[in-house]
């Protein structure tokens, strides 16, 4: 059901009844190793080239969803994913291993809240009885793709971000236990005319924004409703930027209960510069880490706006400035539901 | 004693005029916010300039590897090779002896580039 | 392991490559105590005449643009290496241009070959306490003076 | 570059740019500096050091020496980067290790270690030169330029 503008209120209130994170040997030293189902020590995943690590990170968390709830891969109706390489190749190879119908989507990093969001919608309304969704991406791969090869010595400045290796999927079924979504507002594309590529943060943080003001109003609630806000790859600057700009608009949230999902994952000590990004980022952290929150109780409701910077390396050299998006998705656990 | 003393002096001031070019080319990183690949091109033509004005030989004489190793030798030497070849033959050997001096360095980096390949994978 | 063997190839390939000839190869400066030689004067013991040698060192060594002076003649050959002070190095293709008007102008009938390169001092210096521990027939130093003069006529 | 960027925003996108631009990480250029002098610094005075033994153990001059040090820069580049050193040495390095030949290495053997899994000849052989390429581009048309200029100068004009 529509709500305002752009927010969907899903009334059967589809739960996500399980979700599984793989990450890589960069994770497995962060703050959030213990939340990962399955990490590797070696980036290549034994794998001759990074797009295959890449396409199997994305198997393997689907593999290990699919156990945890017990299902059969061919009881799963829709698998909606997307990652940031060419043509998401790793994404829909995995999907070939499936061999589930599959929905390419692509958000860059706001992909995992953009899958959940359309899985949520399709399996409230009857549309299915389990769906498949995630996204992945592999730090090495990604750079290759968007900046340098990785052995190139660029430094990269204060404000760069780290592509986080690591897959993230959930299923969402519309019976079954677990934490449930209760809403979701679908971002608009924002473009502030920010063009440098290593200063992610700063460009997405107008679109979170934007996103979660347009959820707040058309929820009719304000930000104190979550017990926890939490952006998907916006880093230490576009944290901070969109934190003051909430605040310029009059939307007051408490600085401990908005979050980002790059910085949480990785320590203070790790060579991240600004944080964390890429489309596995706010999937790891979510699947991951936050809904074992939920499941401990620690938290009841959070809204998660996954962040993305609909860039590519050509528009970039072409001098086009950064286009982001945000799209909001709300999770609830226990309490009255 | 002597000589001692002047292959000092040589390496000090390779050290200093060498560190100094790196300086110009952060500066270029950071002021004005290019990338590395535009950075190293505004000192390969600054080098053929420089030479063009007879300035990058003096500094050679003077700072030795500290003039050579920077990438801006390599604009240098390529002016080099084609005015040598342009004394012998004429404006033709402008063309011909562009490569004269410089191929070692490309084609080291192109020998050595496919040895890699061969032997190593990207750690990440 | 097979990666550092095949590198240690490359890294002898390299080498190697770059000795053009095995016998200047042993000519080179091992054994010779380039640092505490003496730098002026002329080799002593040796029966050649070193006559113009020494005169063109002498009139080097007055030059402040000069720091050390070595020479060695043959024949008709003079073979004058020297050093410039580090500073002054900027104007060094000037200074070789003066010096070798100057040698030429004083010794007109001779082949002059003057260098202010490292290497061409080096070796110079190492053939004139050769020539002083050793008797030369003239026809190998003047060999010897033509190889180094070659050297310091090569570009690249 | 960025100003004309600028011109084109509208007023909301300038005021933006300011907000954040209050909210930025500041590049440590001092520091950068530094680091990008210090290190290319200690390059070519290793490359000084590997030219004095080719002149002492070999029969290089000054003049001739250039080549074989340029060579030996390269191969050192071409071990680092392998070993997967070159990028951690830049990160702190900056300028410092892009400047030297070491970094024009260390950009053709990136890209050709980089792109083996497309295979030696579509992947090495045409995404070797993808970074150093336009050094090797532009560097070249200047050379061009600059010796024509200088030899119609001093051969007609001279005359």
């Amino acid at each position: 059901m529509l709500k305002g503008h752009r927010t969907w209120v899903f009334a059967n209130k589809p739960a996500i009844i399980a979700t599984a994170v793989v990450g890589g040997p960069f994770e497995a030293n962060g703050r959030l190793a213990d939340e990962f189902d399955l990490l590797h020590e070696d980036l290549w995943l034994g794998e001759v080239s990074y797009e295959k690590a890449h396409r199997v990170l994305l198997e393997e968390a689907a593999f290990q969803a699919l156990e945890k709830a017990g299902l059969q891969k061919e009881q799963v109706q829709f698998f909606i994913a997307g990652d940031l390489i060419n043509q998401m190749t790793p994404t829909s190879f995995a999907a070939r291993t499936l061999g589930a119908p599959y929905l390419g989507v692509f958000g860059a990093c706001s992909t995992s809240m953009e899958g959940l969001a359309l899985s949520a919608f399709i399996t409230n309304y009857g549309g299915a009885d389990y769906i498949l969704t995630g996204a992945s991406s592999h730090n090495t791969a990604v750079e290759k793709q968007f900046r340098y090869p990785t052995e190139y010595g660029g430094q990269k400045p204060p404000t760069a971000q780290w592509t986080v290796t690591g897959a993230g999927v959930a299923i969402v079924s519309p019976k079954g236990d677990g934490p449930r979504v209760t809403a979701a507002t679908i971002g608009r594309v924002v473009d502030m005319g920010m063009a440098d590529p290593f200063n992610m943060g700063g460009a997405m943080a107008p679109a979170a924004v934007d996103t979660i003001e347009a959820h707040l109003r058309d929820m009719q609630v304000d930000a104190s409703h979550y017990d926890l806000i939490v952006t998907g790859d916006l880093g230490r600057i576009g944290r901070q930027v969109s934190l003051d700009l909430l605040r310029q608009h009059g939307i007051e949230i408490d600085e401990e209960r908005y979050q980002d999902c790059g910085l949480l994952i990785y320590r203070d000590g790790q060579p991240v510069l600004s944080g964390a990004s890429g489309a596995a980022c706010s999937a790891v952290v979510v699947y991951g880490h936050l809904l074992n929150r939920m499941r401990r109780g620690e938290l009841k409701r959070i809204l998660a706006v996954a962040t993305g910077a609909l860039l590519s390396p050509l528009s970039f050299q072409q001098n086009e400035t950064i286009p982001c998006i945000a799209h909001a998705v709300a999770i609830e656990y226990g309490g009255e539901a | 004693m002597e000589v001692r003393r002047s292959v000092l002096a040589m390496f000090f001031w390779a050290f200093v005029v060498g560190g100094l070019i790196c300086v110009i080319g952060q500066l270029l990183m950071d002021v004005f916010k290019l990338t590395p690949a535009h950075t190293l091109t505004i000192l390969v033509v600054a080098g053929a300039i420089l030479n063009g004005l007879g300035l990058y030989e003096p500094l050679i004489d003077f700072a030795g590897a500290g003039a050579t190793i920077p990438i801006t030798s390599f604009g240098n030497a390529l002016v080099h090779g084609a005015m040598q070849e342009a004394e012998k033959h004429g404006i033709v050997g402008v063309l011909t002896g562009m490569f004269e001096v410089t191929s070692a360095g490309i084609s080291a980096a192109i020998v050595f580039g496919f040895i890699g390949a061969l032997l190593f994978r990207p750690k990440g | 392991m097979k990666r550092w063997w095949l590198a240690a190839v490359a890294v002898w390939l390299a080498a190697s490559g770059c000795a053009k000839e095995e016998t200047e190869q042993k000519q080179s400066l091992q054994g010779a105590d380039w640092m505490r030689a003496q730098t002026f004067g002329t080799a002593k013991g040796a029966v050649l005449d070193q006559g113009p040698a020494e005169r063109a060192v002498a009139s080097l060594r007055q030059r402040d643009d000069v720091r050390e002076v070595v020479a060695v003649n043959s024949g008709e050959r003079l073979l004058v290496a020297y050093q410039i002070p580090h500073l002054k190095r900027w104007k060094r293709k000037k200074i070789e241009k003066e010096i070798a008007e100057r040698l030429r102008a004083m010794f007109p009938g001779y082949d002059v070959v003057s260098s202010s390169d490292l290497k061409i001092f080096w070796k110079t210096k190492d053939l004139k306490t050769k020539m002083e521990k050793k008797r030369w027939d003239e026809r190998d130093l003047q060999r010897e003076i033509g190889r180094i003069e070659k050297l310091s006529k090569e570009q690249t | 570059m960025a100003n004309e960027k600028r011109k084109k925003l509208t007023p909301v996108q300038q005021e933006y740019h300011l907000f954040e631009k209050e909210r930025e990480t500041k590049r440590p250029i001092v520091r950068n500096c530094a680091c990008a002098f210090l290190v290319g610094g200690t390059i070519c005075a290793i490359g000084q050091a590997i030219s004095y033994f080719y002149m002492y153990f070999f029969d290089f001059t000054e003049q001739t020496a250039g080549n074989p040090t340029v060579a030996t820069m390269v191969f050192l580049s071409m071990i680092l980067t392998g070993l997967g050193v070159y990028d951690r040495i830049a990160q702190f390095a900056g300028a410092g290790s892009a400047v030297p030949v070491t970094g024009f290495g260390n950009a053709v053997i990136s890209a050709a270690i980089e792109h083996r899994t497309e295979g030696f000849v579509l992947g090495v052989g045409s995404n070797m030169f993808k970074l150093a390429g336009s050094v090797i581009l532009f560097g070249t048309f200047a050379a061009f330029v600059i010796a024509l200029v200088k030899t119609v100068a001093t051969q007609w004009g001279g005359l």
